[in-house]
């Protein structure tokens, strides 16, 4: 009995963000953003482990909730009752309702990320929570916000490409697609490798992660913050938390791929470090703070696949850290938001750490200016003979046009009939 | 209750009412667009019949005239026909909501009748057993779709619908020789009847030749995809979407039927040369589809491609039959109701700024939400992204793909969703921004955003019900009669 | 007895040539015509072989179904022509446009 | 001998029609090449033990066929008076670069492949004529080509009446040319019209009755009941007005209307779609095919005056 209760109640905890997400369910309700995250709340509350079964979805799929998963879902509850609480439309804003649908639809999403227990379901409401946060970011927004939006379009649409990759690999080497099977089965097959790098390349672009830190930090610049501090908590732990879950961890040693993650780790910390002294404005501290402190969090991860023996050990660790860390930037975020807001002072929003930006700026723009000319011979030399070898696909494309086409609908039925003596002579 | 519902001959029904639906619209044009619009509704229900009868029953026979095969003519259902009539049903009720809306008085005279007789026939054919009567419905079917590609009259539409007429008859002639050396090889053109009797011989290898290359004609498998584009792109968007979404699939229902029951066994390495097709199909009717700059050549390009996917399943049915064909049942089926709603969608766009050019594709988002959302969650599918129809179909696709080690389709499967995401896209970034030139906008009535938009929602929700359909789709195991173990 | 089989062959010439005309004529009347004589080609296999009973009565099958064939064909050949003569009316010329999607 | 070389001599006949009508310069020749074509055609079903088809290709394939393209031929010239036979320069060089030879080559390896094919078929394959002789007495009609078409396979000949509607619906949506008035007819076109049109209504008539147990039926009588209508159009008579909109029409669906709803009862009373009662077979039949001449009539005469009648008229 207190089974099934439990299970019911986790079931209205995915379903109900999605059920007010439909406009006409929720047009009577206030606070819709406050309501559809109170059954995660209580569910955060309620001591107890559950889960339960959706056989009929996709090919039979579970949702479950244990210790590990009540630190994100608390995160989660945190940060989205946050948002929700920044988020200051109101009804009478003509955006409202769409706004609010893509509020709820990225909340359903990364509900369902968080209680998923195999790839598949974890994959699929990765995808929905990704395109619905690319609806909430630009929508109402300016040029920039757009221009922000389609550049985190591009690496969501390559990411889950190749995230997708990874999950056809793990599906083709087991039938049992919870993280649990998975990482011991995708240890020591032929495809390990393939899956590990799409994996990483996957989640790094996910969520932001120096080299791919582009998105995640145009976005900061240019959204505005109720907004803005969702993304610590959605795309960019929940690209941590699946390079976690999607990763073999503690089965066995991989030294070149921890390694490179290690690199990872290491560059990003430097590069987050090196962005936060020397531009920074207010407004971009998040930002760097967060490629700094998920570079910390990539060394991390890149020794536990180098030492097995040391990440069984922390491992319990990890995700207290990827909550504390979603639930950190938001704070982070909402807090200067609420700054800027009460003190518009243009000072404060552009403070600079001047010193070092001066002498970083001074060794970079000697470089520029020795390399400038040298640099543009070499491109226009580049540009032409470009331009000449993008003729050449241009005429074969053109090829199917009719009228280059000799003799159109002659050729046409001269293939009809070639490939009728084909098909009868393959038949043999 | 139930026992009333089962002794109903609903698949009887499928094809009566439309049928008698299309000759009322023509005796009273002024009810036509009632009558058309409950006439769809009743399919749905007598699909939803049908599922029931077929659940509880076992596969759907009916003798027509008594007589049964092989001197008569027998109607058949299993899992395979019911779910292409539930989709014919789905998509068709969406095509005729939204042509209430659409079309002016003299059209709409001019529509009903014809759009009611090419449902009867769609019906007629998912439901016959029989390679002639096959034929005539074929007939039916493609006469009626060349006359509602021409509807508009312009020079595009009947230049349109000229090529695709001879295109049709050429395939059906090709067919009927094909059905004609059947006949007289094996002596009957019951396709249960042959599938016993048909060994292999010249004969079949010919007739494999002939119907093979009539179907593929009228499937417009890439290269004989020329006729499609002009066609499909320059008739009124309830047409667009109906030619793409179903009468397509028709032919392709066809061949996969034969392929499965009589020729498969036979059919040496046929299979592999439709793989290759469909492989270059994908790319390039997607590379077409990106270069496009008319919304609706885009839309029609993306089709071609599609269809290139349907064929892939073939050279991986040999080892993995089952599979393979559940992905490619699964991809028509999202693929008729994602098509459906990016036709409509763009016919609301078309309507709404009066052309189709991408470039100037005004503010779409803002002004048309609904029109919007239709065209984006069809993309998804399209893309084959989660979760949605078309991502169940690719999966399953690539899936087999994997387990054989054909690295190849693996690539091409894939660098088709690219491609379809980059088309796709290239429409929604600019319904995002304003254009140069500002347009006259003209209402768009609720019942065409609303029918594109569910549509598109069924193609999302098809995502989710994976085992069902398939469970749906085994019943008297259309693909598991022949069934090549490796 | 090999009547019969002469008859087929000739069938499937005609039908070939119907085929040969549909590709190398531009003219839309022609094409037509060589669709018409393309079916008139399977109707004869159709009908030849149906001889082969032995008995003096031929199978009556094939013979209906050449009824419905050329009842379906006269149907789109007069929807053919009527798609022609609107072609031609908005084109100025009986062929399909090289070219007609721009 | 003399049937051999008989037989020979129009194969020979049929392929060289056929040639010249594809392959003449001239348009009105080819036409009335084809209609020759169709004649020698009629000839060949006849040398087939083929009665029926023959009938049905005499009035429909080489008549109404012919009528419509020279029909079709007029209104081409009278649009565009020039036009004989090819379109302008242009058009003629892009066809000249696809050179003519190329598609003969697979189309030798076709006619070798199918030649090849037909002639490994036994010589001897009884086809259904076992199974349809054996049933022909619960048939209800004698003709065993007529058993097939209403009986065995009456569900083909119900959508092959369908066709046929489609094919007029879709002359009608295009807004078809309709034939002018303007075509004053003569006056030996004008007696012949006046005094063939009863001996085809006959010629209808008796066809339609003796289809149950001999050559002919609905397909037949329909065509010559349609060549009639042709005639009465080409010598100017018209619908009378009030006649043009829904009578009409009825007449028009009469044919596949009757077959569905016969095919409604005869389910509901039998089981089965089209399960005709052995008693009632002839009825039926008979029935259904008096219907579908009607249609059949009406609906090729439409077609060969092209446009929706009183179009006009219906818009306003």
């Amino acid at each position: 009995m207190n089974e099934d209760i439990h299970s019911i109640s986790l079931l209205i905890v995915m379903v109900w963000p999605l059920l007010l997400a439909i406009p006409a369910v929720r047009s009577r309700l206030p606070w819709p953003g406050h309501l559809a995250i109170m059954p995660a709340a209580v569910r955060v509350i309620l001591p107890g482990d559950s889960s339960f079964e959706l056989s009929w979805l996709f090919f039979g799929t579970e949702f479950a909730i244990d210790g590990e998963v009540r630190w994100i879902l608390a995160m989660t509850v945190a940060v989205w009752l946050l948002a929700a609480t920044a988020a200051k439309s109101s009804k009478s804003d003509p955006t409202y309702d769409r706004t609010t649908t893509f509020f709820l639809l990225t909340l359903a999403g990364n509900v369902g990320v968080v209680l998923a227990t195999d790839l598949v379901g974890f994959f699929s409401f990765s995808t929905l929570m990704g395109y619905s946060f690319y609806g909430l970011m630009i929508h109402g927004g300016n040029a920039e916000v757009q221009r922000a939006g389609r550049l985190y379009l591009i690496f969501l649409i390559v990411a889950d490409l190749v995230l997708f990759e990874a999950l056809l690999l793990a599906a083709s080497t087991t039938e049992d697609l919870r993280y649990k099977v998975v990482r011991q089965a995708m240890v020591g097959t032929s495809s390990t490798q393939f899956y590990l790098w799409m994996a990483l390349v996957g989640f790094v672009f996910k969520a932001g992660i120096w080299p791919a830190q582009l998105w995640l930090s145009s976005a900061f610049k240019s959204v505005p913050f109720s907004r803005a501090l969702l993304l610590g908590g959605v795309p960019v732990s929940m690209g941590l938390l699946g390079m976690v879950r999607w990763l073999p961890f503690g089965e066995h040693a991989f030294y070149v791929f921890g390694m490179v993650i290690q690199m990872i780790g290491v560059a990003s910390i430097l590069y987050g470090a090196l962005r936060f002294f020397t531009n920074a404005t207010m407004k971009m501290l998040p930002a760097w703070s967060i490629i700094t402190v998920t570079g910390f969090f990539m060394a991390t991860l890149g020794t536990g696949l180098v030492y097995p023996a040391l990440w069984s050990q922390y491992e319990y660790l990890t995700h207290p850290f990827i909550a504390s860390l979603g639930i950190f930037l938001a704070a982070l975020t909402f807090t200067i938001g609420r700054l800027q807001d009460t003190r518009p002072h243009p000072a404060f929003a552009s403070r600079k750490v001047e010193d070092l930006s001066l002498w970083v700026g001074k060794w970079i723009g000697a470089i520029r200016r020795s390399s400038k000319d040298r640099l543009f011979g070499l491109q226009s030399l580049w540009r032409g003979s470009w331009l000449k070898v993008k003729e050449q696909p241009q005429r074969i494309l053109d090829w199917g046009k009719p009228a280059v086409l000799v003799g159109g609908w002659s050729a046409a039925i001269t293939m009809f009939v070639l490939l009728g003596l084909m098909l009868a002579w393959l038949a043999r | 209750m139930g026992t009333v519902i089962t002794k109903i001959p609903w698949g009887v029904l499928l094809i009566l009412l439309p049928l008698m639906g299309g000759m009322a619209c023509f005796l009273w044009p002024r009810i036509a667009k009632i009558l058309g619009l409950v006439l769809t509704f009743v399919g749905v229900l007598s699909v939803v019949g049908l599922g029931w009868q077929i659940m509880s029953n076992g596969v759907y026979h009916h003798a027509v005239g008594g007589w049964g095969a092989p001197l008569g003519i027998n109607l058949y259902a299993d899992g395979l026909s019911l779910l292409m009539l539930a989709i014919t049903a789905l998509v068709g009720f969406g095509i005729s909501v939204y042509s209430s809306g659409y079309f002016e008085r003299q059209h709409s005279t001019r529509f009903w009748p014809l759009w009611l007789l090419v449902l009867a026939a769609l019906n007629a054919l998912f439901l016959s057993n029989d390679i002639f009567n096959l034929y005539v419905t074929l007939e039916v079917m493609g006469l009626a779709a060349v006359a509602l590609a021409a509807l508009t009259g312009s020079r595009d539409a009947l230049s349109g619908a000229m090529r695709y007429l001879l295109a049709n008859l050429l395939g059906s002639l090709s067919y009927l020789f094909g059905v004609a050396l059947l006949y007289h090889g094996f002596g009957s053109v019951d396709i249960t009847t042959l599938a016993v009797q048909v060994k292999g011989s010249p004969t079949t290898w010919a007739a494999l030749g002939l119907i093979g290359a009539g179907l593929v004609l009228k499937t417009a498998l890439f290269p004989l995809h020329f006729w499609l584009p002009p066609a499909h792109a320059s008739a009124p968007a309830p047409v667009s979407a109906l030619l793409s979404a179903l009468v397509v699939k028709a032919s392709f229902y066809i061949l996969l039927r034969l392929w499965l029951e009589i020729f498969g066994p036979l059919g040496g390495d046929v299979d592999t040369l439709f793989g290759v097709l469909g492989a270059v199909a994908v790319l390039w009717g997607s590379l077409q589809a990106l270069r496009q700059t008319r919304l609706k050549l885009l839309v029609a390009y993306s089709t071609v491609a599609q269809i290139g996917y349907l064929f892939l399943a073939f050279p991986l049915a040999m080892s993995a039959g089952v599979m393979a064909w559940n992905a490619a049942v699964y991809l028509a089926l999202s693929h008729a109701l994602a098509k459906a709603a990016m036709f409509l969608a763009t016919g609301n766009m078309l309507r709404f700024g009066g052309h189709d050019r991408i470039a100037d594709l005004d503010r779409v988002v803002q002004r048309l939400p609904l029109t919007a959302t239709a065209f984006a969650l069809a993309g998804v599918s399209i893309m084959g992204l989660p979760p949605s129809g078309g991502f169940i179909g690719k999966w399953l696709l690539l899936e087999v793909a994997l387990a054989q080690g054909q690295w190849g389709l693996v690539v091409i499967i894939v660098l088709g969703g690219l491609l379809a995401a980059g088309y796709v896209f290239k429409v929604l970034g600019q319904a995002f921004t304003q254009a140069a030139v500002m347009h006259e906008s003209r209402a768009v009535p609720a019942s065409m955003e609303w029918a594109a938009l569910l549509l598109a929602f069924g193609a999302i929700l098809l995502g989710f019900l994976a085992t069902p359909v398939l469970s749906l789709v085994g019943i008297g195991s259309p693909f598991g009669a022949h069934e090549v173990m490796p | 007895m090999s009547t019969v089989f002469l008859y087929a062959l000739v069938g499937v010439v005609l039908f070939s040539l119907g085929l040969y005309a549909l590709i190398v004529h531009a003219h839309l009347l022609r094409k037509i015509l060589a669709i018409n004589v393309m079916g008139s080609g399977v109707f004869l296999v159709l009908v030849a072989l149906a001889k082969r009973t032995g008995e003096d009565t031929p199978d009556p099958v094939p013979h209906a179904m050449v009824i419905t064939g050329i009842v379906v064909a006269v149907s789109a050949t007069a929807l053919a022509l009527t798609l022609m003569l609107k072609l031609t009316a908005e084109t100025g010329n009986a062929e399909l446009p090289e070219d007609s999607r721009e | 001998m003399l049937q051999w070389a008989l037989d020979a001599l129009l194969g020979l006949g049929l392929l060289w029609l056929a040639w010249c009508a594809l392959m003449s310069p001239n348009l009105l020749k080819a036409i009335v090449l084809f209609v020759a074509f169709g004649l020698l055609m009629a000839l060949a079903w006849v040398r087939l033990d083929a009665p029926d088809i023959a009938l049905a290709e005499a009035a429909i394939g080489a008549g109404l066929t012919g009528a419509l393209l020279l029909a079709a031929l007029a209104r081409l010239r009278f649009a565009y008076a020039d036009e004989e036979t090819v379109g302008s320069p242009a058009q003629e060089e892009a066809k000249v670069r696809f050179p003519q030879w190329l598609p003969a080559v697979p189309l030798l390896l076709v006619v070798a492949g199918l030649g090849y094919v037909v002639l490994s078929l036994p010589p001897y394959a009884t086809g259904l004529s076992t199974e349809v002789t054996a049933n022909l007495e619960s048939s209800g009609v004698s003709n065993p080509v007529t058993a097939v078409l209403l009986n065995f396979r009456g569900y083909d000949t119900l959508l092959e009446l369908v066709v046929l509607l489609v094919a007029l619906l879709g002359v009608w949506s295009l807004d078809g040319l309709a034939l002018g008035r303007e075509t004053a007819p003569g006056p030996v076109l004008d007696t012949l019209s006046r005094f063939l049109t009863p001996v085809f209504i006959l010629v209808a008539a008796y066809l339609l009755w003796v289809g149950a147990h001999a050559p002919g039926g609905a397909f037949q009588a329909g065509s010559v009941l349609g060549a009639a209508g042709v005639l009465l159009l080409l010598a100017g008579w018209r619908f009378r007005a009030g006649l043009t909109e829904l009578p009409l029409r009825l007449v028009l669906v009469a044919g596949p209307g009757a077959f569905v709803i016969v095919a409604l009862v005869t389910m509901l009373m039998e089981g089965q779609l089209l399960e005709y009662s052995p008693e009632q077979a002839s009825i039926l039949i008979l029935f259904l095919e008096t219907t579908a001449t009607f249609s059949i009539g009406a609906t090729l005469a439409a077609l060969f005056f092209g446009g929706r009648p009183q179009d006009d008229k219906e818009h306003t």
